[in-house]
């Protein structure tokens, strides 16, 4: 009880800096210590690389859930972006031909139906009013379903040649460092700087804090929470154009449960759930705890594989108890 | 015939894997055909999430499409079992596909595949592959019993062929998690001489990764349940995939193929159809290669 | 014979200490009052004496012996219950549910509702407030939150009543009515202290007056010693002159013509005119629709009407449109509406007008030296780096007024612009906002405090109903104001609704 | 923008008194209109008999988020702890024999289960001051890998005998009306008394609404907190003790999205997600309607079941529109 708060402030606010850091240390120590192979340059870039979808999207949730929103939609909405993807370029390819081109107008394709689907959520939730729990639970159902549909109940698949030639776009890169990771590096550092030193950041911010003075303070509410959900579509087809190449198919589990990693990184890296508050640098150190939780537990195999759950659920609560600890007493 | 519509409800899991995905396909694409054939038939055909939701379905067609026959691919066999016995109790009659009850004589038409058979001949593959003996990893489905009994057959089957398993992890059925376990293994075992990816789905997964780490020392990836484009690499003779073993998800087709035939027809159809799982191998890869299906 | 007492009380936020020493006495029966400079510490001492923050040294008393709160319920056990500055309620719940927060009447395991929905009837009938015990907090104005606040006091039967500015959003009638709900208070025993910034209720009302300045007690006595101006002289440190400044205005162009402004449900048919380089200033009582139909105007609320800025006819549906044209209104409600309290000064100076700072990144350098200016014109007290939330109801105020002026409105309204700010303070905002005016800004002051209308404004638009009922000229007396607000003089033609 | 709210109060809360049951009305009627059998006795039956588990988990469900809060780990905790219960029903065949007893004791375990399982995340969301979604992540995570452990990978299934015996908790009931009905019912007049009519319910709002008002007026916010989560997890045991005779078994797939069902429903009931207000009756309103859904769609096949999530979708965003159509402009 107590105001306390108060005096306290400087000291917490070092922990909740320090705490995720923290974290992911503790996790790269101990993963080292397991096993000698986990700071090799492969699992390295194993893990790096496979945090990238998540990682991207969890970029644009940050921005969504810091103005006070939150989409549940992203996993399906990437999973229906992959299949419309992979269904436009196989239908092109007979047109077109094998190409760079087919594959530009599959990126293109991706970047629009993303942008188009986050619009969407965003027009539902701002000038309706409906909570953005209720509109994108809807619309995850609907992608959902949709790409399901799409597939026939099965699998889609890329064309075996048009995959050979997307595939660099996962696995290649320049420098040894494959794409996904470069992608990630640039979303993530452009987030970081849109949120800490542009209008929208403060703006998204302001509106998340409290909604009436962001309005009174002339802030285009409507028009800065919209902005917040269309990013994240976009970069939900930026991830899937990573995807795609990866294994060149999408199904119903495409994605599956993406959005509830995503938020939990989010939330792990610090930023507050109710809105006010979003650090981009602590969502990338979240989607890293997440991936390597689960790396970790792949490269050891000390437990019952079913009580994996069950680690990865402990260790994402000490997690957050390691930042928050300043405020326990 | 009387003229009277009969209705043939059939419940099976959703499309959340590849193989369900392939069981779904069939079986919208038999109750389409038949609709067709037989206009005095009508079906109700329900996907379901989860035991509970299955359950709910099929008290759904009782209470108000007053089925007369009942198709059901069991989510899990234990929680079917009563209220499917509740259906039979209404007189209805009874087809269970792939997942028996846990209580005999329920069902009028078994139509099943053989689990405990499909680890089975993966194992004895999988021995003869390596007849040196070697090291393997195994992708493992869902935690289930059909996963259970997959895996203890294989087990059987490798018992004393000294064939080590270095490591057996969940993939879920599912391309992207084996990809990501599969990338986990190769990282952790230096040499790995053959995968059991006990699924064809996560065999997919599996080859991606390895293919992406550029490894030679894996001689192939043995997965299951004959999607087509795998059956096509081993018919074309693509080393990485020897074989693959059977687990057609048509079976579904069979079953509400025989079903409608009994009721439209009354002929004798009860009892059980064993589909056994067959190991396909360059040979005669020809036989299982359908190339409209979706799986 | 003390009830409660603070003996050299000191205490520290962090490494800034904002009370040193304090010493203060309550003696039963009587009306004691704490006045001082925004920022004095006269909000932290009163959440010291009720248990709402701990001393960081020195003790408090209570019947003489030392007492240390456990928790916030424990002082209220005692018969200690404090009126908060800011606003203390659930905007979600209703009247009747924040009055009995905490303290519910029940029968059996249940509640009694009849008998609390009759008790908080009572209660608001004393304050002669007429809102519904069930209404919904948060559509409540904020002068009949303000009722709530001290109706959920007086619920308590209180050996001590400790009342943070409880007149800062009440008008003079009001007031009265809390002024007499006071001296009943004290007939019965209670011992009350209170603070305010009007100097003359003080001078009415108080029995003893202590008066504090950077943290400490500079004087401590009878109330009838010393009078309003000594009081002023006391607290800011420096002989005051006199309140408002000159009003040499030379109106120019028309800058703002509205006819027919209907806010649903508050105002109809209110039309003015207003020039460069004039004050207009709108009095009316509680619930005249003042707010409501400014905000309307700028776009804050659905609205009809027309509206002619600079003598182009707009439409102004949302508040950016209206700072684009050079319209901004300045909210009377800082907590809820005006301020981000879990935010820096910073953050919140630029808010309104981040676009000047962005320059495709915000340029945060021109942003610290607009917060240097600004502390240093509106004379903001408290740490630069502390959270918003934690400066005194003063200071952010004066931070909100800087916020609005940063965007620099050519036609700006005022809601309450002194809301709670001291004395001296005061009597710089009045020279800013004529000022203001004389830089050919044409500037609208909603105020309910009588005064302040008259000494600032050239014009005096006064509100009854949400209608317009009359136009006085600078030279107004607080009788006719009185007059047409309460509807006493004869309205011009127009029939009720 | 607009912020409308005031002068349409008056009409606005009624539209959102009127909405759900607007939306349940109207699918009803199209139900009546589709078939037949659907007002029948036995479909109404049914369908408010499974709307039990989710609604007693919801009407739990409605206070906690009411007070702010909200748990992700209901459903993976009804698995868990019908995992146990069949676990220790059937260990105790052998000494007890098949009888009440023992179903008596698998009782009383599941309420002690399920509160204790409440307490826990309670206290670590109140005592760490951990955020409430990172807390029940987790231990969904843990009750979901442990009841697989428990089951070994495979199913839990009651002991044959036992289950007949203990069957009739859902099948059974007094005058033709089955006892999860009863139940059910009973779990939500006392939610709806506790919510209006106590200090408790006031609570809950009055610190969903404003933690620090709540605290200034001496009440015992973590103590009321954790009272939330106990009473969920112990709702969580109610509706596992209905759940267990209707399937006999628990797996890894039990209970599976039951959280956010219950969460959907008690939004779409017109609880506020962000705290501070919550209607025990609307809850009940939104479980049926979702139950409704799942019902409507297998008495038509007029669409491919591959598109049912989306047309659940629609509906459930179409409900909600419906009921804040006032706020729209
Ligand atoms: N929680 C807090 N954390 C840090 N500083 C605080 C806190 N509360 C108050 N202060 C500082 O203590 C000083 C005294 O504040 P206080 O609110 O007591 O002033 P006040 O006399 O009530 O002023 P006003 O007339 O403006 O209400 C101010 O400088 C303020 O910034
Ligand atoms: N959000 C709201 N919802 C419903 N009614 C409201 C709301 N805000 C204010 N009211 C009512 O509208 C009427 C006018 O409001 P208000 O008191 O703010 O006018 P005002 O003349 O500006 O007075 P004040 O001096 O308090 O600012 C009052 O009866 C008030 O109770
Ligand atoms: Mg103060
Ligand atoms: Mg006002």
């Amino acid at each position: 009880m107590s105001d306390a708060a108060v005096p306290a402030a400087p000291r917490r606010i070092r922990m909740t800096v320090i705490g995720p850091i923290l974290a992911l240390v503790l996790l790269v120590v101990a993963g080292a210590l397991m096993n000698p192979n986990f700071l090799g340059w492969d699992n390295v870039t194993n893990v790096l690389a496979r945090s990238a979808f998540i990682g991207i999207i969890a970029v644009g949730m940050t921005f969504v859930i810091t103005a006070g929103g939150l989409d549940l939609s992203v996993g399906s909405m990437a999973a229906f972006i992959a299949g419309l993807m992979i269904l436009v370029m196989n239908s092109l390819v007979p047109s077109m031909g094998v190409g760079v081109p087919v594959i530009l107008v599959g990126m293109a394709v991706a970047l629009l139906a993303g942008l188009a689907a986050g619009l969407l959520n965003g027009i539902l939730i701002t000038r309706l009013g409906i909570e953005a729990f209720i509109v994108t639970l809807g619309s995850m159902g609907i992608y959902r379903s949709l790409v399901t549909w799409l597939a026939d109940g099965g699998t889609l698949s890329l064309d075996f040649n048009l995959r050979s030639l997307y595939q660099p776009v996962y696995y290649g890169g320049i420098f040894g460092i494959t794409w996904p990771i470069i992608v990630f590096a640039l979303v993530v550092l452009v987030g970081e700087v849109v949120m800490r030193s542009t209008a929208f950041g403060r703006y998204c911010a302001a509106i998340g804090s409290n909604e009436q003075v962001a309005k009174y303070s002339s802030v285009r509410v409507d028009r800065v929470r919209l902005m917040t959900y269309a990013a994240l579509g976009l970069l939900v087809g930026i991830a899937t154009i990573m995807y795609v190449p990866r294994l060149g198919s999408a199904s119903s589990a495409t994605g599956m449960l993406w959005e509830l990693e995503a938020i939990a990184a989010v939330i792990i890296g610090g930023t507050v759930l109710k809105g006010g508050f979003g650090r981009v640098w602590g969502t990338v150190i979240g989607v890293l705890i997440l991936t390597l939780i689960g790396n970790l537990l792949n490269l050891t195999d000390f437990v019952s594989p079913y009580l994996n759950g069950a680690i990865q659920g402990a260790i994402i609560v000490l997690a957050v108890v390691l930042q928050r600890e300043g405020k326990a007493r | 015939q009387d003229g009277e519509t009969k209705v043939i409800g059939v419940s099976i899991p959703a499309a959340t894997h590849g193989w369900a995905g392939g069981m779904n396909y069939f079986a919208q694409a038999t109750v389409d055909r038949l609709e067709e054939t037989y206009p005095q038939l009508d079906f109700v055909l329900a996907t379901a999430s989860d035991p509970a939701k299955q359950v709910n379905d099929i008290e759904d067609m009782v209470a108000t499409r007053n089925i007369d026959a009942l198709v059901v691919l069991p989510f899990e066999s234990e929680p079917l079992t009563g209220p499917v016995q509740n259906v039979k109790a209404s007189g209805a009659w009874i087809t269970v596909v792939d997942r028996g009850l846990s209580q005999e004589g329920i069902e009028d038409l078994y139509v099943a595949g053989d689990n405990p058979g499909f680890g089975r001949v993966s194992g004895e593959f999988m021995a003869s592959a390596l007849p040196e003996g070697g090291k393997i990893v195994v992708l493992r489905g869902i935690p289930t019993t059909i996963d259970n009994e997959r895996v203890e057959g294989f087990q059987a089957a490798i018992e004393g062929k000294n064939i080590e398993v270095l490591g057996m992890e969940h993939g879920d059925w599912n391309r992207d998690k084996s990809f990501t376990v599969m990338q986990d293994f190769l990282s952790k075992h230096p040499q790995i001489d053959a995968v059991w990816a006990s699924d064809d789905d996560m065999a997919v997964g599996a080859l991606g990764a390895i293919e992406a780490a550029g490894r030679d020392d894996i001689k192939f990836v043995l997965g299951g349940a004959g999607m087509k484009e795998m059956i096509k690499r081993t018919m074309d003779g693509d080393a990485m995939i020897p074989a693959n073993v059977t687990y057609p998800p048509s079976m579904i087709a069979t079953a509400i193929e025989i079903t409608a035939v009994g009721l439209v027809s009354q002929a004798p159809v009860s009892g059980d159809f064993i589909i056994g799982s067959v190991l396909v191998t360059p040979e005669n890869a020809e036989t299982y290669y359908y190339p409209d299906s979706p799986f | 014979m003390t009830v409660l007492a603070l003996r050299n009380v000191s205490r520290s936020f962090g490494p800034i200490e904002v009370l040193h020493g304090v010493d203060i006495a309550l003696r039963p029966g009587r009306v004691h009052a704490l006045i001082g400079e925004n920022g004095a510490g006269k909000s932290t001492t009163m959440k010291i004496m009720t248990g709402y923050q701990p001393p960081s040294s020195g003790q408090v008393l209570l019947d003489g012996r030392p007492v240390g709160f456990a928790n916030m319920g424990a002082a209220e056990d005692q018969g200690i219950s404090m009126i908060h500055q800011e606003f203390n309620l659930a905007e979600q719940l209703t009247v009747e549910q924040n009055i009995f927060l905490g303290r519910e009447l029940k029968r059996g395991p249940f509640l009694d509702k009849p008998a609390m929905r009759a008790r908080t009837r009572e209660l608001l009938d004393r304050l002669e407030c007429r809102v519904s015990p069930d209404r919904v907090v948060s559509t409540l104005s904020n002068s009949d939150k303000q009722m709530v606040e001290i109706a959920k006091a007086l619920l308590r039967d209180t050996r001590v009543l400790v009342m943070d500015e409880p007149t800062a959003v009440l008008t003079r009638a009001e007031t009265a009515i809390l002024l007499r709900q006071v001296r009943a208070l004290r007939e019965a025993g209670t011992a009350v202290l209170f603070t305010s910034h009007k100097l003359d209720e003080v001078e009415e009302i108080a029995d003893d007056l202590t008066i504090m300045r950077d943290g400490r007690v500079v004087w401590t006595g009878e109330a009838a010693a010393m009078d309003q101006h000594a009081m002023a002289n006391a607290m800011v440190g420096r002989e005051m002159s006199d309140l408002f400044p000159a009003k040499v205005s030379t109106p120019g162009e028309v800058a703002l013509e509205v006819a027919n402004l209907s806010v649903p449900g508050f105002s109809h048919d209110v039309g003015f005119t207003l020039r460069r380089g004039e004050v207009l200033g709108v009095a009316g009582l509680i619930g005249s629709g003042r707010t409501e139909t400014f905000e309307g105007l700028c776009g804050l609320r659905p609205a009809t009407g027309e509206v002619r800025v600079f003598g182009q006819p707009v439409r102004i549906d949302h508040p950016w449109q209206a700072q684009d044209l050079g319209l901004c209104y300045l909210t009377e409600d800082r907590k809820t509406r005006g301020l981000l309290l879990g935010k820096g000064l910073r953050e919140n100076l630029t808010l309104q007008a981040l676009s000047k700072f962005d320059r495709g990144l915000l340029d945060t350098g021109a942003e610290d030296r607009a917060l240097t200016q600004a502390i240093a014109d509106f004379d903001i007290r408290g740490h630069r780096d502390a959270l918003v939330g934690n400066l005194s109801g003063g200071n952010q105020q004066k931070l909100l007024f800087a916020k609005t002026m940063l965007a620099d409105p050519q036609i700006i309204v005022i809601d309450e612009p002194t809301r709670g700010i001291d004395i001296g303070t005061k009597q710089q905002m009045y020279v800013l906002i004529r000022r203001l005016a004389a830089q050919g800004r044409a500037i609208v002051v909603i105020s309910s405090e009588m005064q302040e209308v008259i000494g600032l404004a050239d014009r005096i638009l006064v509100m009854r109903h949400g209608r317009v009922t009359g136009e006085l000229g600078a030279d107004a007396t607080e009788d006719a104001i009185v007059r047409l607000a309460m509807g006493v003089a004869p309205t011009p033609s127009k029939e009720p609704a």
